[in-house]
């Protein structure tokens, strides 16, 4: 316990996390401190290239695990799953319309890839190695949420031809984090080593500096979010935000168990199931629900549950994994 | 000059429908549109701006349409199909035009 | 379709007055607005434009307001105050919007 | 609040012809215009969008200019001279300003 | 022969050519990735400042070679002619008019600085050196084809005033990305060695890593392009995409081997000679030649030929190169 | 005297500054190279980041110092006092009104970051260090300039209202680059050398060559403003912008003795006290005093005092600072 809230310590002081907590402290002091969307979107690019690439390059490394099947089938399943539940607890727990609670039950099932690149530099600082194919699995639970959330509203409105289109379907299945995601690991895979060795003091030396910029501009997203979105923050809501990520995580670590994965890989399915997705879920919510509030599933999902899992979320999951896997 | 009477329509809607909507413009006959980033806002659903946004799910587009009178309605009522359940606001000014063969 | 008048009031300010004019807007009971970037301009002040610059000193938005017509000189009062000792240019143009309901 | 009648004039250009654009309109008498950036649209010469664009060949700008009504004449015609073998739109609303000394 | 493929085979599996390739996929299945037009130019910017750079710190170094003026000189001409032969081929082999004829022959007469730069990148990893001024002689063959072009147009239609003026000239003369090349090339060269020491962890490591980037942008432009214009790409003009940097880069042998360049001098000369201009004259064009169609130029000069040359030019140029001058 | 000669010759012939004279000579001659905005707000997002951090590491590193709290009242006092200086001579030299002279008055009081981000990398080169919480002073001094040329200007006026409001006083104190510099520096504290060498390859290696890009800009900003501006230059307003900071930096030298700070640290804060603001105060002089002329203070400030503070300056306060230190 000492040991977890020592390792929890490390973790918030560390210059990632205190980056994410300076963009939340200037949005609520109502600085102008702001990064321009395209520098934003630039700092994305640039991580989802880099966590595909490595991954990729990794897997080429050490060449395939029969896991590496079973794992993105369980992440399908994972991603499909946890809304249900997320939807039957925020019903519960929240006066949250139908609605709104799918959407937001939406959100959980899916991923956040930079809660998982947050963990995976906590990972290789504590020289912990994991799959790199978790990366492939990350991006298999990016979408399948959506179909499950879209499908509780429909079942709830008795189908009124809301929600999904095959258009929809598309801009799902290839929106640009996935493509590039998913791109940058068959680059990686294909050119391996070799390839890693080229372009590694761009993707991997400045990889954590680059993160910390990011963190610092998630920080003044959130931060500007809570200012805005606060009144919606009722208890119940609120305890929703950081009851389900456990909850996840629990999934997650069941799951990762079962697959026979490494402690690293069963940590980053833990992070992977407790995180919310803040990109390609609240565009597809924006389409197919346009009526649910998304102040609401963004306020939880980037303000509540993203620094929950940035601070004690990880430490906490590692812990876990630790003690039940050993290693 | 010489210029021709026609109407200016402008539609300021979610960055996540505007294909939608320019399909439905096409579709509606529409021959040229021109689309303005929009850099914050503020309505019923709040007040926002773009600074430091990475998801589609945020943020607008102001899409201008010039168009002949004849075919406002046309062009509206597919408009209004596509914003119906959307935010986002539709004004249509009166407006004179050169080169009126190009509307 | 069925239309509604209403006035379109757009006024282009220095970006670092951005906030006073929309808090200024808002208690004067204005609904909703739309601000869109600008890249540059020129006028008596001279000529600008936006490249290469990080400082908020330089560059100016442009605030877009629907408003209806028993509201604009309210509105128009209350742009003034902001603007009076700034540069910038408020103008007022006739429309007609769907779902007047909104402003 | 004490407004006066003047045109405003909206030409969307190609960007590399903004400055043979503004240098005719400077010529034409024109005191200020305001330049906005454009995303993206679409006519006859087809659809594009400016995300990924490097060069100046992509990419439009709306040119915005306030004038009064007895100079609108002299201003289509520089306007037009520019514009005319290129792609691009001009249209003409009619709308009040405040401070009209300034047009 | 069998080895000329398994250079290509190499060329093909490295990062640079498959992030295009994703790029070129993401637009064509209509992914939404994209990648924000600040941040396109922010990478060109770079990528312009470091090969310039790096060409000048490399003449400081080496020391001038009494075939820099020659070569400047030889670019010149190169660029000025080759339009020429280009007009004439697409008369012969296309059913284009003599406008949009004359702007694509422009295009093929100047050149294209990321090919250059890839083919650079390409020569490094096999150990091959080149003349550092090179980079100035990419730069002496933007401009050139251009008037060549608007020569031909005048010349056709009686010389009614249109094309060239003072302004455009000096828009082509002093356009951004000349201004940036020359100026860079002049600083590496003024601050020598020293000055590359300071700054190569900022223009040599990373360089190969934003080149990526920046090509999975130019494969999301070009597939853009292709989607909306592969209408015009008659067999015609798909032919002359590919069959005009062939006859180009033979110029560039002949021209190379006559100027007693190094292996690698020659090879970039024929990559100069075989690339297509995609920045400095669209734009040109798009002022002095408003009729002709833009997207004729850009589909063949960036959805053909850029894919031709970074795919198999590049590699056919080097062995050819080789063959011919040995080393 | 022919040693600072050759001092200033070195420092002329750095890749910083001719990257700065490589923009300002585009845009005297009218080229069409521009960097974004958004691409120059990531740059100098960076610079900040990256000086904060260090300073802040460095302190961590070294321990804290008695100094560094009356350094910080120096600062504030220095910034404070300067302007009024400024002012009066302002009034004397040139013919400008009460209000301009105010309005830039404000800006020397204030300082320049990236004069301050040059300086220390010239100080780096040499192998002179310095006091690392430099940066907190430099921090500290944005601010109070404000505050005294809007005294000077409300005592002139009767003080009709005009100028400050709390909202106002909010922006100055907690505006994005004090936020950012401020707020890296206490991260970089926070986490020391561990910090420091996690992310180092992102903000200490490729630190000089984004400088670089940096001034490319500034350049560029700063030539295109002296084509519109140079209207108001004249004899008076241009000597005063090389006066004034050869008096601000006798300041900054007496202080820094009295303060007993080390070479750098004295050397640093004179460049501060010669150096004047252009991203803070000219937003401040916008909203305070709206009817002052931007072009004279951004003119005097970008396109006068910086380069010549960048290019003569710094070389001369550092050997000021040797000669009367000694070290
Ligand atoms: N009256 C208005 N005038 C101009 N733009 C408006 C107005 N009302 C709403 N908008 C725009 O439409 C967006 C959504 O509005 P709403 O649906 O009211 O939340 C706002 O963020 C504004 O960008
Ligand atoms: N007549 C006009 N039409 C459109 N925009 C104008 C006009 N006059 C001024 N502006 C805009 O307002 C800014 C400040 O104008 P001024 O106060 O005249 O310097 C200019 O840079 C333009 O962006
Ligand atoms: N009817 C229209 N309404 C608004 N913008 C238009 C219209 N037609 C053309 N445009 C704009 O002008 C550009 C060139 O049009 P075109 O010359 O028809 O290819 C388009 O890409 C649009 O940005
Ligand atoms: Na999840
Ligand atoms: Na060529
Ligand atoms: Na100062």
């Amino acid at each position: 316990m000492s040991e977890l809230f020592s390792l929890a310590g490390d973790n918030l002081l560390s210059p990632i996390i205190l980056s994410f907590a300076l963009g939340l402290f200037a949005a609520l002091a109502r600085s102008d401190l702001s990064i321009p969307e395209a520098v934003a979107k630039g700092l994305s690019i640039y991580l989802l290239f880099a966590i595909g690439f490595k991954g990729g390059a990794s897997v080429a490394d050490y060449g395939f695990d029969a896991r590496l099947g079973f794992s993105l089938l369980a992440g399908v399943i994972l991603s499909a799953l946890l809304p249900l539940i997320a939807f039957a607890l925020l019903r519960l727990m929240t006066g949250l319309s139908r609605l709104d609670a799918a959407a937001v039950a939406a959100h959980y099932g899916s991923i956040s890839i930079v809660t998982f690149v947050a963990a995976t530099s906590v990972l290789e600082g504590r020289g912990i190695s994991s799959e790199g194919y978790m990366v492939a699995v990350a991006a298999a639970m990016e979408a399948p949420a959506i179909l499950s959330a879209l499908w509780l509203v429909t079942r709830g409105s008795g189908g009124d031809g809301r929600g999904m289109d095959s258009k929809l379907m598309r801009e799902i299945m290839l929106n640009g984090s996935i493509v590039l995601l998913v791109g940058a690991f068959v680059i990686g895979w294909a050119t391996g080593e070799d390839g890693l060795a080229e372009i590694s003091s761009f993707i991997v030396a400045p990889f954590k500096g680059v993160l910390c910029l990011f963190l610092l501009d998630m920080g003044l997203v959130a931060g500007r979010g809570l200012r805005g979105g606060s009144g919606i923050l009722r208890p119940g809501v609120l305890a929703f935000g950081v009851l389900m990520p456990l909850i996840g995580s629990g999934f997650g670590l069941a799951v990762g168990a079962m697959l026979g994965l490494s402690l690293g890989g069963v940590a980053l399915l833990m992070v992977l199931s407790a995180s919310a997705s803040y990109i390609a879920v609240p565009a597809a919510m924006r389409v197919a629900l346009p009526e649910a509030n998304p102040s609401i599933y963004l306020t939880l999902s980037l303000g509540v549950t993203f620094p929950f899992n940035l601070t004690l979320g990880i430490p906490l999951y590692i812990a876990i994994a630790q003690t039940v896997i050993g290693g | 000059m010489q210029t021709h009477r026609a109407k200016r329509v402008e539609i300021t809607i979610e960055a996540v429908m505007q294909s939608r909507l320019t399909e439905a413009l096409q579709k509606a006959g529409v021959k040229g549109y021109t689309i303005l980033p929009v850099y914050g806002g503020s309505g019923r659903s709040g007040e926002w701006n773009r600074s430091g946004q990475i998801s589609r799910a945020h943020g607008m587009v102001q899409v201008i349409c010039i168009i002949r009178e004849e075919r406002l309605d046309a062009m509206l009522e597919a408009a209004f199909a596509v914003v119906e359940r959307h935010i986002g606001v539709v004004s249509v000014v009166d407006c004179n035009v050169l080169r009126a063969e190009r509307f």
